[in-house]
């Protein structure tokens, strides 16, 4: 599984990606199974191998709005690395899902006891999060809205 | 006798009603109609139901014969009293608009009949304890209820006879009658005869009790009757898990167990249609063709319909699974934070009257294990 | 108040029996009032007075089912302000919607010796499916005090209090005792929308659904529910499909049930 | 003149009927060679997904037919369900059923009679227009209508489509204290339903007649309503009397289970409905029928009032054969009606169940009653599970449409005689002519009977 | 207090495309005053009322800012001077400014949202030495969709900004909580009020808990919907909460939990 990781694991480098997937168990979720709700405790992340989440905030009185999906490959959380390690948003199953499960206590720990595979786990999520903001702010420009 | 407690015979029945009757109230009483005992005015002993029982089950109810020919030996039926003090629908108030296109409000004042309530068992007494808190207990009052309910006269049954969806006993509110009677009975049936043990409660329950044809009450009678209602104790069909259900209902809001309710609840409502305690209402504005002329009314609600919650965008409960929860944690949890007590007085009707059967007893119970099973989970 | 000032009603119909635009002649009470305050510019039932629009209300009764009916439901809404629909012919393509599940060739070939004088659609469908409807009328037929509410709301510029939820909410309103749970007698009452006022229950019989699906059903959980009362499959598509047999929900948990 | 020759009138889509039709008319010289009643209301099929379901659905399913008569037509469909099953509903419970069908008559003809029909004698395009000058009168209909409407809403839940009815009887029967306050109510709407026939008497009537023959139900001592023998009494014009005659002729019956052998239908080009003839005659049906084969067996006050009204005295032999009339007939039989209401509740003991079983069976059931429009046939085939395998339903709309075809004939041609009138007027006459049947569009579309089907696409 | 008493309305101003402020008059007889963060029941005729927060406190009058999203909001942003309404009320708590005393002040609206903080800036404007520092942080989805701009404009600490600028706009571009960088307030010693759509109210008091302000000290506004106004009818129900009793301004502390449950 080294050769053609694609995805969040992709970026990582060889030796990095491995040690993560150490502290990987597998999981499955059947559809419409709420991975984890907004503002809950932050405490694992995952590494989607197939199936779609999307995520979403709620309004009441709205359907769920949702901002985002994430399919194959795709970094599913990054509030587990940062304080108040609490979800900004809340993920649920469109199709079933499989996925690497990672606890992220021990992979935090990991980090901080080895700076290097910390950074390089920090800078791919920070990489995610970059493209993330980006695809945001270009949607905000409402860019298929009726001209103006 | 130091507590007044006397002894009628159902001689003394038919002359309680014909008393209540004579001070110009509507008696209200248990009676057979539509293959059910339902609560109907009555004018005489010969409306209620002597000799029939009931056999309750989740989703089921039927009328049964009974040999003994008792007049209350049969558990809560298809309504309940707040069809008479909080009723389906009511005006509450009216505006015109006069010729110089002022608004003229104008309160509803019908004059509130004058209730007796015959054969109020003690659940459904507690009951409407409850609905007194929240319509009358709280900064503001509602009139109608007020006035209707200061009015009402109580008779209250103590319960010998629990049917098979009856936990009054776990939720503490029967099978002995509490307070707030006027009167109170205690049904008798054995080898000396089929009498009631009486006692008065309030000053009008004495001047009622002191028309009735009575004796002083005998030992015997109120051994019986004592003895009546504990074995009724014993028999509750079924009962609320043994722990503090507020705190139970505020860790469960987001328990599976509701997916597993709402797989199988319909959302029709009827459980707080029956419920003797539900109390929403939706408020209805009707005008006439003129268009000079607009009605406020208010008609009973259940947080089961979707638009119960709807903001302008939609309804903030949508999914069956929230109307559930929402009916549950608050009759057994939000209750207290917002009434001081608990919502549930142990009737059993929403589960009788569930189309599907759902038990909010067994409910409580799943809620509980996967509660205990969560804390078991969490601990190392 | 003026004929020029009033706001003009038009009521229209396509294939249905007549009986919801019926109901407005039926409101004896209020028909005299209502013709005060709105003008009846269309209404071919009761007048041979006719107006060309363009119409503030239309109330539109039936459903469509031949090509010439599809085109004049699109005038109709050109010409009218707002366009309810009333009844379950109009709502859900009603009880002739049941040749959607048949060979309308056939179907005509039973009723007519010379089929081909007959044009008719495949399909009797709802006026939703044609044109924007702004507001639906459930029922067969439509009630009374709802369409004298749909008017007078229309009036007051109110949202009509129509509640979509199930029909036992009324009967427990109206005092009924539930016949499914006191008698075992089959009843659409838990997924069928109210309106009618709970009716069939208070007269001893289960509802059969005759408004239409209630905003919120579980046909998984309800339909065990027929069967434990006796119903069998045949029975519980029969009652499901009537006179909403098109409305989505019924249409789909019949088509279930025969998948089984 | 600029209408000599040869014209073509047309009414686009007629109003104050019930259901959609339009009329054609070609006049040539001072001869109708065609007259039309186009029926375009588009076809439901109601007899062909009658088939395959249960044999208890058809009261239900067929009163959708028509929301003016479904009582019509559970009745008819329960009549034949039972007949096919061998059950007789007797006693209290058919006097129940005769109840609720004088509600619908009371409701439908009061209809007619004020709201549709009046306003053709008072030159007003509809009831509301002629609230404005008449009001009066207006509410005077409306208050009858109601009346009918509280005896249906009172034993069938509401007044169009109502739930109660059922195989065998009802599904729930009214205790004597629900039913004393409606026979209040009916008593009061007596009164009503006399003025509206003095009303009505006093309006100008073209002379006309009708040269049908005239088929109805009778049942003996009685005004013929949810039962009763096909009976017929022949045209005037096959016993030498003129159209208009008002003179009664002999009636013959035939067994209903041989209606499909006298009434036969057939396809026209020009309608969804299907025209009928009765043994190879133009036959009528509906009031002015009724009123010729029971007229005799009218209530005393309904006689009275007829007499009041100059139609003569039924038990003397005399009938109405101008169906601009027809609405004085009408108005009486809404009399009738109401007194046989009051007569029913004042003897009404509640019967000790709802509804007799009605176990399925195989075989072939009729039932025919009068709906207010006239006589409505049902025929059913079960098997033995009660499934229905056919189904034949022939309302009186669709018996009327040649009938109706020729009074219009008959009626421009008297009118062009007597000096052309244009065709606005001539117009108007044609749809009055038309009214004065009180035709049930909606009722005469979809129907066909089975056989005859057959044999004409064989042909 | 289940029956309105009739009002007049006296004045309307146009706030916004759907949007405007009505001034009300007791025609006979007035409610009690009202607190900032109350609110009343205001009643169209024949159309039904809404619960509207007061947006200024002015003797007997009331005045409320209405944005047409239904038919009954829709009919009173039609009325205009001269016609009537009926109101029932005061309901509910208020924002409870005193409380606040000596403290920075935090105020932060989205939308309408600034309607019900209006009078409460109003009182800490009037007040000045008796808070901290006032600052005001307004979001609005467009330009155009600010309200009150020009009384906004006159107080001396409002920032503003918007989701979707327009041509002309040259003010702060983005959500609401960017604004908490540029407004000047001691975490631990800061009473905060906010008031607006859900999912921003969610946003704003966890990024302030997140910087230190006591959670207890941060009040927001809710909304469910109202019938009765009087704990009778039950619709306004947010789990413990009556909201028209023990809302609309509940603490964060109170609100956190309740609003992290989906369709509570």
């Amino acid at each position: 599984m080294t050769a053609g990781r694609h995805g969040f694991l992709g970026a990582l480098a060889p030796g990095h990606g491995d040690r993560l997937l150490a502290f990987a168990q597998d999981v499955s979720f059947p559809a419409g199974t709420r991975i984890f709700e907004e503002d809950g405790v932050a405490d694992r992340f995952w590494i989607v191998r197939s199936g779609l989440v999307a995520l979403d905030v709620h309004v009441p009185g709205r359907r769920a709005a949702v901002v985002e999906t994430l399919g194959e490959g795709d970094l599913l959380g990054w509030s587990w690395l940062f304080e108040p390690y609490h979800w900004q948003l809340g993920a649920l199953t469109r199709a079933a899902v499989s996925a690497s499960e990672f606890d992220a206590q021990r992979v935090r720990a990991a980090c901080a006891a080895d700076p290097a595979f910390g950074l390089a786990v920090t800078h791919c999520v920070a990489q995610v999060i970059a493209r993330r903001l980006k695809a945001t702010r270009t949607r905000l420009l409402d860019l298929y809205g009726p001209p103006a | 006798m130091a507590d007044g407690a006397a002894v009628i015979d159902k001689g003394g029945l038919d002359t309680l009603i014909a008393v209540l009757v004579a001070r110009g109230r509507t008696v209200v009483g248990p009676t057979v109609r539509d293959g059910a005992i339902v609560l109907a005015e009555i004018s005489g002993g010969d409306d209620l139901p002597y000799g029939w029982g009931v056999e309750l089950a989740a989703g089921s109810y039927r009328l049964r014969a009974r040999e003994d020919g008792a007049a209350f030996a049969h558990s809560a039926g298809p309504q309940s009293w707040k069809t008479f003090l909080h009723p389906p629908r009511e005006r509450q108030w009216s505006a015109d608009r006069d010729a110089d296109g002022e608004l003229v409000v104008t309160e509803d004042r019908t004059p509130a009949p004058s209730y007796a309530f015959l054969g109020v068992r003690p659940c459904d007494l507690r009951a409407i304890a409850i609905q007194d808190r929240v319509l009358t207990g709280g900064l503001y009052t509602d009139p109608a209820y007020r006035g209707r309910r200061e009015r009402a006269f109580l008779v209250a049954v103590e319960c010998t006879e629990p049917g098979a969806t009856c936990f009054c006993v776990s939720m503490g509110t029967g099978p002995a009658v509490g307070p707030g009677y006027d009167l109170a009975l205690t049904e008798v049936l054995d080898a000396d005869g089929h009498r009631f043990l009486v006692r008065a409660g309030s000053e009008q329950g004495e001047a009622v009790l002191a028309e009735l044809p009575r004796r002083a009450a005998d030992t015997a009678t109120r051994t019986a009757a004592q003895e009546r209602v504990a074995e009724a104790a014993d028999r509750m069909g079924r009962s609320m898990p043994l722990v503090d259900l507020q705190v139970l209902m505020r860790e469960s809001l987001t328990a599976e167990r509701w997916d597993d309710v709402a797989a199988r609840c319909l959302t029709c409502g009827n459980c707080t249609m029956v419920c003797p305690t539900c109390f929403c209402t939706t408020a209805e504005d009707v005008t006439d063709l003129t268009g000079d002329h607009a009605e406020r009314w208010r008609r009973w609600e259940s947080c089961f319909d979707r638009d119960f919650s709807h903001l302008p965008t939609g309804p903030v409960r949508d999914s069956s699974h929230s109307r559930y929860r929402q009916w549950a944690t608050h009759k057994l949890g939000t209750w207290y934070d917002q009434f001081g007590s608990s919502g549930c007085v142990g009737c059993g009707r929403c589960i009788v009257w569930c189309p599907v059967g759902i038990d909010i007893t067994e409910e409580a119970h799943a809620l509980n294990r996967e509660r205990e099973g969560a804390d078991r989970k969490g601990t190392p | 108040m003026t004929a020029s000032d009033r706001p003009k009603l038009a009521v229209w119909k396509f294939a249905s029996c007549d009986g919801c635009q019926l109901t407005l002649l039926d409101c004896e009470d209020e028909l005299l009032g209502i013709a005060e305050r709105i003008e009846i510019s269309h209404f071919l039932e009761a007048s041979s007075a006719t107006d060309p629009g363009p119409f503030d209300l239309s109330l539109v009764e039936g459903s469509v089912t031949t090509p010439q009916d599809a085109e004049r439901i699109q005038h109709v809404r050109a010409v009218s302000k707002r366009l309810v629909t009333i009844g379950a012919c109009a709502t859900a393509g009603g009880v002739q919607a049941l040749r959607n599940y048949a060979d309308v060739a056939e179907f005509q070939a039973v009723v007519y010796a010379r089929p081909d004088y007959i044009d008719t659609l495949a399909t009797s469908t709802p006026i939703s499916a044609h044109v924007a409807v702004d507001f639906e009328l459930r029922g067969c037929p439509i009630d009374r005090g709802q369409l004298v509410e749909v008017i007078t709301a229309y009036l007051a510029g109110r949202r009509p209090d129509v509640p979509a939820h199930s029909v036992c909410f009324e009967c427990k309103q109206r005092g009924t005792t539930c016949v499914t749970v006191a008698h075992g007698t089959p009843c659409l009452g838990p997924v069928t929308h109210a309106g009618c006022g709970a009716l069939c229950p208070a007269y001893g019989r289960g509802c059969y659904g005759c408004f239409g699906p209630s905003d919120s059903t579980n046909f998984p959980s309800f339909i065990p529910l027929l069967r434990r009362d006796g119903m069998d499959t045949l029975d519980i598509v029969r009652v499901l499909r009537t006179f909403n047999t098109a409305a989505p929900e019924f249409d789909d948990a019949s088509r279930k049930e025969l998948d089984q | 003149m600029t209408h000599r020759g040869s014209r073509v009138l047309h009414v686009g889509s007629l109003a104050r009927v019930e259901g959609e039709s339009a009329l054609h008319l070609l006049v040539d010289g001072g001869e109708v060679t065609e007259a039309r009643l186009a029926i375009y209301e588009p076809p439901r099929f109601f007899e062909a997904f009658l088939r395959g379901r249960s044999y208890t659905e058809p009261p239900d399913i067929t009163s959708r037919i028509c929301g003016i008569c479904p009582v019509a037509y559970q009745l008819s469909a329960c009549r034949a369900l039972e007949d096919a099953c061998g059950v007789t509903v007797d006693g209290q419970l058919a006097a129940l059923r005769r109840l609720l069908y004088c509600g619908e008559w009371i409701e439908s003809q009061t209809l007619h009679v004020h709201l549709l029909h009046a306003p053709d004698f008072l030159g007003c395009a509809g009831a509301v227009e002629l609230a404005r000058t008449r009001r009066a009168d207006v509410e005077r209909g409306l208050r009858l209508k109601q009346a009918g409407n509280a005896i249906v809403e009172l034993l069938g839940g509401r007044a169009i489509h109502p739930v109660n009815v059922r195989l065998g009887g009802f599904h729930r029967i009214p205790s004597v204290a629900e039913l004393r306050p409606l026979a209040e109510k009916l008593r009061r709407a007596r009164d009503d339903a006399q003025e509206t026939v003095r009303w009505v008497a006093g309006f100008e009537f073209p002379d006309a007649g009708c040269d049908h023959d005239l088929l109805a139900l009778a049942e003996p001592g009685t005004y013929a309503i949810e039962s009763g023998t096909p009976a017929v009494m022949p045209a005037p014009t096959t016993a030498g009397l003129p159209a208009g005659s008002d003179r009664a002729l002999p009636i013959r019956t035939f067994e209903l289970h041989t209606f499909g052998g006298h009434v036969v239908e057939r396809q026209v080009p020009h309608s969804t409905a299907l025209h009928s003839r009765l043994d190879g005659r133009r036959h009528l049906t509906g009031t002015l029928a009724r009123y010729a084969i029971s007229g005799r067996w009218l209530s005393p006050i309904a006689l009275q009032a007829a007499q009041d009204a100059g139609l003569g005295d039924p038990r003397q032999g005399t009938v109405c054969r101008n169906p601009f009339r027809s609405i004085v007939v009408r108005a009486v039989e809404v009399l009738h009606a109401l007194d046989e209401a009051v007569r029913i509740i004042d003897a009404y003991e509640p019967a000790p169940r709802p509804y007799v079983d009605v176990p399925a069976r195989a075989g072939t059931g009729h039932g025919a009653t009068e709906a207010p429009r006239g006589l409505l046939y049902h025929r059913y085939t079960l098997d033995e599970d009660g499934t229905v395998t056919d189904a034949v339903l022939v309302p009186p709309t669709a018996q009327n449409q040649g009938a109706i075809e020729e009074d219009l004939r008959r009626i421009v041609r008297d009118r062009l005689r007597a000096g052309d009138p244009g065709d606005a007027e001539l117009t108007a006459l044609c749809e009055r002519a038309i009214r004065n049947h009180d035709p049930c569009i909606s009722c005469s579309a979809h129907f066909l009977d089975l056989t005859v089907e057959r044999g004409e696409s064989g042909s | 207090m289940t029956v309105p008493l009739p009002y007049r309305v006296v004045d309307r101003a146009v706030e916004t495309h759907d949007t405007a402020t009505l001034t009300l008059e007791p025609v006979r007889q007035a409610l009690r005053p009202f607190a900032p963060g109350q609110f009343a029941m205001v009643y169209a005729f024949g159309v039904g009322d809404i619960p509207l927060s007061v947006c200024a406190i002015d003797g007997l009058r009331l005045t409320h800012t209405v944005r047409a999203v239904g038919a009954i909001s829709g009919a009173l942003h039609a009325l205009r001077p001269g016609a009537s309404v009926a109101v029932r009320g005061p309901f509910g708590t208020g924002w409870q400014l005193a409380g606040a005393a000596g403290l920075d002040l935090l105020v932060v609206a989205g939308g309408i949202g600034l309607a019900p903080l209006r009078p409460l800036v109003c009182e800490a404007l009037a007040a000045p030495g008796r808070y901290g520092r006032l600052n005001v942080l307004i979001g609005a989805r467009e330009p155009r969709e600010l309200l009150y701009a020009a009384e906004v404009g006159g107080w001396p600490a409002a920032l503003t900004t918007v989701d979707r600028p327009d041509a002309r706009w040259r003010g702060e571009v983005g959500v609401v909580t960017t604004l908490l960088d540029r407004a000047a307030f001691d975490p631990p010693g800061t009473a905060a009020f906010i008031c607006g759509p859900e999912p921003m109210i969610r946003a704003t008091a966890g990024e302030l808990v997140h910087r230190g302000v006591d959670p207890d000290r941060i009040r927001v506004s809710l909304e469910r919907t109202m019938h009765c106004a009087t704990g009778h009818c039950g619709h306004c129900q947010l789990g413990p909460l009556l909201l028209c009793r023990d809302g609309p301004v509940v603490t964060w502390a109170r609100a956190r939990p309740l609003l992290m449950v989906r369709e509570l």
